[in-house]
């Protein structure tokens, strides 16, 4: 359980928000032309890091609205949180 | 001719809490980014949408809650209610300036007034209404006992509260039971 | 050779004050060089190591272990072993593993607690009601005892789940497991590393690994904070950890790690005397031999290695623990913990090779891995030994999410309508 | 008894005074009495502690009161992450700081005199707040000081270990041999030690215990008791009832209702309620003591017969606008969108990116650049959900709004034979003709000046509307389609009877004919997954080598040889009983008595099902074996007649 500073609403309680997983996985813009291998790397495998991790959220209870967190999994605190689109922080 | 029904919401005082039933209001969604989504709407409603998170705005009529960066509830009382929704639809969506969605029966605005309408909402809210509930107009997005909400501080303990229409029944029932243990 | 528990051994070390009772497993300091490697020192890392060497002769093998043996998620499930799965292949490997629990303590001369006191699955709407059904008829089917019953057989089996139908998720109905149970997860631990020591493997704690060696394509070592250690083969079992290995080897698995938590209460006299899930309104009880109420709790929705989880699931659990057992309400909540589990998208396990030849992956349990146990290390040691799964192992393979044969455990409850 | 040498502490002093002997230097070393104490026995202890000497004294006693030291209760600091440190001098562990956003401050940070706290709070309190303070900086403090420290973990005795019972875990009651012993066979972590003996496992969660069995387990493994660490320190501190943590969220508030605006009529008419989600929908509409079976079987007939009407508010529903809102559609449905002229409906598919369809259902153009979708019921919120996720991720580019819709609307669904007429009550000025107003399209109407859409849609393949108003509206709409319908008997019908009309058609159930495995081809729906467009979610994961195979399972219909016999949805399929094991090869997924065809149907998923048609198959159930025939997955009127009688 921990606090998550929206990018738009502020800081509000984990319990509004949603896990997106792993951050700038970009869906490939021509499936059709990817392997078997490549598609499955897209869809399913994952760095699930433990420790300092980028990854996506959407304060699904508030503005909506998706946005990028940098999150040490190995304690829960989060780093950093930026919006879609924006540059990630160098770690 | 059609009658119309609200969730069964009986207005209620208990413990220095008021809880009523504020319908019917004409609520509309608004989405848009561009200029001219801004300029049509101040035109409509005589009023600028509020650009900073977790605010509102209000004219005469209007009141303009902030839902995202590209997303405002607007809510007003009106006779006709349709006249302001359509307009706003045909100089806004019908020429590709925004979204504008007739939203008034997916909301029903309850009413809570008291100096213990906090209390009674902490009891199954994570929000954090220190600052909240000293300034005039605010807004939010949160979870009451578990069901979306929207708050809008209208004055000194006095906020309307929005929460869909499905839920409106079940949440008033926990609101009254609420204000029985504060 | 190891003394033989027996209550012979008991009565001969109490007259002499059980000063002379042997290790159970050794210390050891880690060789240059091992036939094989085990990276987890779980249940199911100690089981794979015990038949290795007990069925394929695999002796000069060690497990390595960064904490202490059993201190992972072994420790700390809420150790249902059942085998009522919906698709063959989860059947098979799930009832391959139920029958090596029905002879377990004997096969380890040591007491796993294993009870045989059932499991039974609550329905509470009427997709339930379709889906558990699938599940029973699939189960008799595959051989695997299985029953459905109705409300009235539930309040039977179990009186004091509340079955009114007034409540907001009624009882629809139950499936039963009989040989279903629980066990006692620390001694299946233990009696794996007893009797793997025993024939040889060397036991090695508080050593964490650091690295894995590769040579092309091929595995050569660990390095680890005791040293580098030789080894062709790699058999990785590290639960909620597998990713973090799986990056050291430079590959990605299709694995999340998320917190799931469990809680005992303070312990009372026996008052429920089976295992009882409920899926849709989320809590699992059982009732351990101490007396606590053992209950298991969702995972949360985020990946997380704390070991701890959100307050708001626990409230979650209880409240429907409440809803279904309305005696508990003044049971007290003793202690409450959070594992790492490592969840596939399809909610099946990974018993794999992986294209790095001599790494193997044995992970991808989630919620459910204590149960699979024995038959998880048996198969995971043939899949070893041999280089080749066996057949009751060669669905759960990696490359089902390149082909998309999935064994989807989770999809089989949809709850869209 | 006092195992320290002296004490100079007040208290000790005020004791002397009162004439209370203290024995300093001294150790209980048995007791005596049989169910209860009745005398204790001590003796001196050695200078290092390890042994005892002198004369065995007797004391009479009632009871025996022990008293284990000073120990911080560091628990919350370790539930939040932190570490701890050991304090040599006092043998204690104390908080390790770290950067969390706590300070741990008094007797849990080991400090246990007024002054050291004092002082150290107010200089921590000043760094942690970032606050100069100098005013508490020369406080002084008087108190009593108890400097003398003493820990022996084990007393001594002269008696063998295993002779006596020197309690370590009270409620446990494990002793200090049982830990003596765990460390001989091998257990060597404090967690092995409690787990092998259960030592710090009561109650007290080891709040009395694990000091001394950490003091034993170094003592006799020869080191310093720090370097063992501690077990874990779980929440909460103090057992808490299940009750208090829940609080009020039992019975009506375990959870969430959800109820249409017609929901007051349905309980009114007696109506039965089946869970879909949270929603609370009618499921059947038992009259005079019906059995559901009975209730079903005549709302299907009227409704076939006559007319029926459903209502279909849970349904979720999304406004979507933009200038991209048909490429939007194009991306999220697996058929083409482009081409759908405004007024009309399409009903569409949409699939996870795995390939497997997630959610289904009718969207309607209602202008230029303005669509109303329709999903399940229980899919709408994660429909909702991964179209947003989609626009604000990965198609930023596109400019469309998405807004919930399903709580502002109520429907009524009137199907039936004689439902043009009772529209034609209602709306009398609008045109009904099929050339006006065609299956598949929508008209915008008013109702007493109130604004409807009507659609003419179909889940039944009967010839069917669906009035969707304004929510506050919705009970008075419902109740003038009652009144309008009266004379043609229409039946308020419940979802059974949905279910069971739309399988008579080979309509699919998201979520009941699909488990989250079946893509469209599955389900032999290929004639919704576009050829030509180039990408679609979950286009890549049809070609897949696994979801091309021409043995998965399929959608298929089942007839039962004994018409009469109902198949349990949820039985297994198999073409040969004598197999070991027996190869299943599906399960069925709908199974109901038509009344309208006068036998009972079924849908169901079978390997290779497709090319089946006239197989002969066998439900083999638990003492008996069904036998079927595969068959087409429409049972009644293929020809779509109904839909434009």
């Amino acid at each position: 359980m921990f606090l998550i500073n929206c990018p738009f609403c502020g800081e509000r309680d984990q319990s509004e928000f949603s896990s997106g997983g792993e951050a700038h996985i970009v869906r490939p813009k021509q499936p059709t032309e990817l392997s078997d291998d490549e598609w499955a790397e897209f869809l399913f495998m994952r760095k699930n890091i433990k420790g300092v991790q980028f990854e996506r959220w959407n304060h699904s209870h508030g503005c909506r609205k998706w946005f990028n967190v940098v999150r040490d999994t190995s304690n829960d605190k989060i780093h950093s949180v930026y919006k879609m689109g924006e540059k990630p922080p160098v770690k | 001719m059609l009658n119309t029904h609200y969730p069964q919401i009986t207005d209620n005082k208990l413990n220095d809490v008021e809880i009523s039933l504020q319908e019917p209001i004409s609520k509309i969604n608004l989405r848009g980014k561009s200029k001219e989504f801004f300029a049509k709407v101040g035109k409509v409603l005589s009023l600028i949408l509020p650009n900073e998170a977790n605010t509102s705005s209000f004219s005469e009529n209007f009141n303009a809650i902030w839902l995202s960066p590209d997303e405002w509830m607007v809510y007003f009382k009106n006779d006709d209610e349709k006249v302001i929704f359509n307009k706003l639809y045909s100089e806004i969506s019908k020429v590709n300036y925004g979204s504008v969605t007739d939203i008034s029966d997916q909301w029903i605005c309850i009413n809570l007034k008291g100096s213990k309408i906090y209390d009674i909402l902490s009891a199954g809210c994570s929000f954090n209404f220190d600052q909240f509930l000293k300034t005039d107009g605010l807004s939010t997005q949160t979870i009451v006992n578990h069901i979306d909400v929207i708050l809008h501080n209208k004055n000194t303990y006095n906020i309307n509260l929005f929460v869909r229409r499905s839920f409106s029944e079940h949440l008033c029932l926990w609101l009254n039971d609420s204000a029985k243990f504060i | 050779m190891k003394n033989k528990y027996s209550i012979f051994s008991l009565i001969k070390n109490a007259f002499s004050d059980h000063e002379n009772w042997q290790q159970a497993w050794g210390d050891p300091e880690p060789k240059k060089e091992y036939d094989a490697v085990i990276v987890g020192g779980g249940g199911h890392g100690l089981a794979t190591a015990y038949y290795l060497a007990k069925k394929h002769n695999l002796t000069n093998i060690a497990v390595v272990e960064k904490g202490w043996i059993g201190g992972g998620n072994t420790g700390r499930n809420t150790t249902i072993i059942r085998s009522n799965y919906l698709w063959d292949a989860s059947a098979g490997l799930y009832d391959h593993a139920l029958k090596i629990w029905e002879n377990l303590s004997q096969e380890l001369n040591y007491n796993v607690m294993f009870s045989q006191r059932g499991v039974m699955n609550l329905a509470h709407n009427l997709q339930d009601v379709r889906d558990l059904k699938r599940r029973t008829h699939a189960n008799r089917l595959n051989g695997i005892d299985a029953i459905w019953l109705e409300t009235d057989e539930v309040k039977k089996f179990c009186p004091i789940i509340n079955t009114s139908q007034d409540i907001r998720y009624p009882v629809l109905g139950g499936t039963l497991q009989r040989r279903a149970g629980t066990a006692r997860h620390d001694a299946v631990a233990w009696g794996y590393a007893r009797g793997a020591n025993e024939m040889g493997v060397d036991i090695i704690q508080n050593c964490e690994v650091k690295g894995i060696k590769r040579n092309g394509d091929k595995v050569e070592g660990l390095e680890t904070t005791k040293g580098f250690i030789k080894t062709k083969k790699i058999g990785v079992v590290a639960a909620g950890h597998s990713s973090v290995i799986a990056n050291m080897a430079g590959i990605k698995l299709p694995l999340e790690s998320k917190p799931l938590q469990a809680l005992v209460s303070e312990p009372v006299k026996p008052i429920i005397d089976t295992v009882v899930m409920s899926n849709a309104v989320h809590a699992y009880v059982s009732q351990s031999d101490k007396g606590e109420l053992v209950i298991g709790a969702g995972t949360d929705s985020y990946v997380s290695y704390t070991q701890r989880g959100s307050h708001n699931i626990v409230e979650d659990t209880l409240k429907a623990i409440l809803e279904l057992y309305p005696i508990f309400s003044r049971m007290k909540m003793l202690r409450q913990w959070g594992g790492i589990v490592d969840i596939c998208p399809d909610a099946s396990p990974i018993i794999s090779k992986t294209n790095i030849k001599g790494l193997y992956f044995n992970c991808g349990w989630g919620t459910g891995g204590f149960k699979a146990t024995p038959g998880s290390g048996d198969l995971f040691a043939h899949t070893i030994a041999n280089d080749e799964p066996h057949k009751l192992n060669a669905a759960f393979n990696l490359n089902r999410f390149v082909s998309g044969d999935l064994v989807d455990e989770h999809g089989a409850a949809a709850v869209a309508h | 008894m006092d195992l320290r040498k002296n004490s100079q502490s007040e208290i000790a002093k005020q004791a002397r005074n009162l004439g209370i002997k203290i024995y300093f230097n001294h150790v209980v070393t048995n007791t005596f009495g049989y169910r209860r104490i009745n005398s204790v026995e001590l003796m001196e202890l050695s200078d290092d502690g390890n042994t005892t000497i002198g004369n065995k004294i007797k004391l009479n006693c009632d009871c025996l009161g022990i008293s284990g030291g000073w120990t911080p209760m560091v628990h919350m600091h370790t539930q939040s992450g932190g570490k701890l440190d050991f304090k040599n001098d006092d043998q204690v562990f104390i908080p390790k700081e770290i950067d969390n956003d706590q300070i741990s401050i008094g007797a849990c940070n080991g400090d246990f005199d007024l002054e050291t706290i004092i002082d150290k709070t107010v200089n921590k309190i000043n760094i942690f707040l970032e606050i100069n303070n100098q005013d508490y900086k020369n406080t002084k403090v008087e108190c009593s000081i108890e400097k003398e420290k003493r820990n022996i973990w084990l007393l001594p005795n002269k008696i063998p270990l295993g002779k006596t019972k020197c309690f370590i875990d009270f409620q446990n009651d494990s002793t200090a041999k049982d830990i003596k012993l765990a460390l001989k066979e091998g257990f060597r972590s404090i967690e092995h030690v409690k787990r092998y003996t259960t030592t710090g496992m009561a109650t007290d969660q080891g709040k009395l215990s694990n000091m001394h069995a950490l003091g034993i387990i170094a003592d006799t493994a020869g080191v310093k008791m720090g370097t063992l660490g501690t077990t874990t320190f779980r929440p909460p501190f103090t057992p808490l009832t299940f009750g208090t943590i829940v609080g009020r969220n039992v019975g009506k508030f375990f959870e969430v209702v959800r109820k249409t605006s017609i929901h007051d009529w349905h309980v009114d008419n007696k109506a039965q309620f089946e869970n879909v989600g949270q929603w609370k929908r009618p499921w059947y509409y038992p009259k005079n003591g019906e059995t559901m079976h009975d209730a079903v079987q005549r709302e299907s007939k009227a409704a076939r017969d006559s007319a029926g009407i459903l209502d279909a508010s849970t349904l979720g529903k999304i406004d979507i606008q933009g200038t991209d809102a048909s490429e939007f559609l194009n991306r999220v449905y697996t058929n083409a969108w482009s081409k759908l002229s405004i007024g009309k409906c399409r009903y569409g598919l949409m699939l996870n990116e795995d390939g497997m369809v997630y959610d289904d259902g009718v969207t309607t153009r209602l202008a230029e650049n303005h669509y109303l979708m329709t999903t399940t019921t229980g899919g709408a919120a994660n429909v909702l959900g991964k179209l947003e996720d989609y626009l604000q991720t990965e198609w930023p580019e596109l400019d469309v709004y998405l807004t919930s819709v399903t709580d502002h609307y109520s429907t009524a669904s009137v199907c039936g034979p004689n439902s043009k007429k009772i529209i034609n009550k209602i709306f009398p000025e609008l045109d009904l003709s099929d050339e006006n107003f065609p299956h598949m399209s929508f008209k915008n109407t008013k109702l007493d000046n109130i604004n409807c859409r009507v659609m003419r849609i179909s889940f039944t393949g009967e010839l069917s509307y669906e009035i969707n108003i304004e929510s506050k509206y919705g009970k008075s709409l419902w109740e003038k389609c009652i009144s309008a319908g009266q004379e043609f008997n229409i039946t308020p019908y419940g979802t059974e009877t949905m279910h069971l009309l739309r399988a008579e058609k080979g309509f699919i159930i998201v979520g009941q004919d699909t488990d989250g495995t079946m893509t469209p081809s599955d389900l032999q729906m290929d004639w919704i997954v576009s050829k030509k467009k180039y990408d679609f979610i979950g286009k890549r994961s049809l070609y897949r080598s696994d979801t091309i195979r021409e043995d998965r399972k399929q959608l298929v219909g089942l007839l039962t040889n004994d018409p009469k016999e109902i198949l349990e949805e949820g039985a297994q399929i198999v073409s040969d009983t004598n197999t070991k094991p027996i190869d299943m090869l599906g399960h069925v997924t709908s199974s109901y008595f038509s009344p309208n065809l006068n036998k009972s149907i079924a849908l169901a998923v079978v390997r290779s099902g497709k090319n089946m048609k006239g197989q002969k198959l066998i439900i083999p159930m638990e003492n008996k074996n069904i036998n079927v025939t595969v068959s087409d997955t429409i049972f009644l009127d293929k020809e779509n007649k109904r839909l434009n009688a």
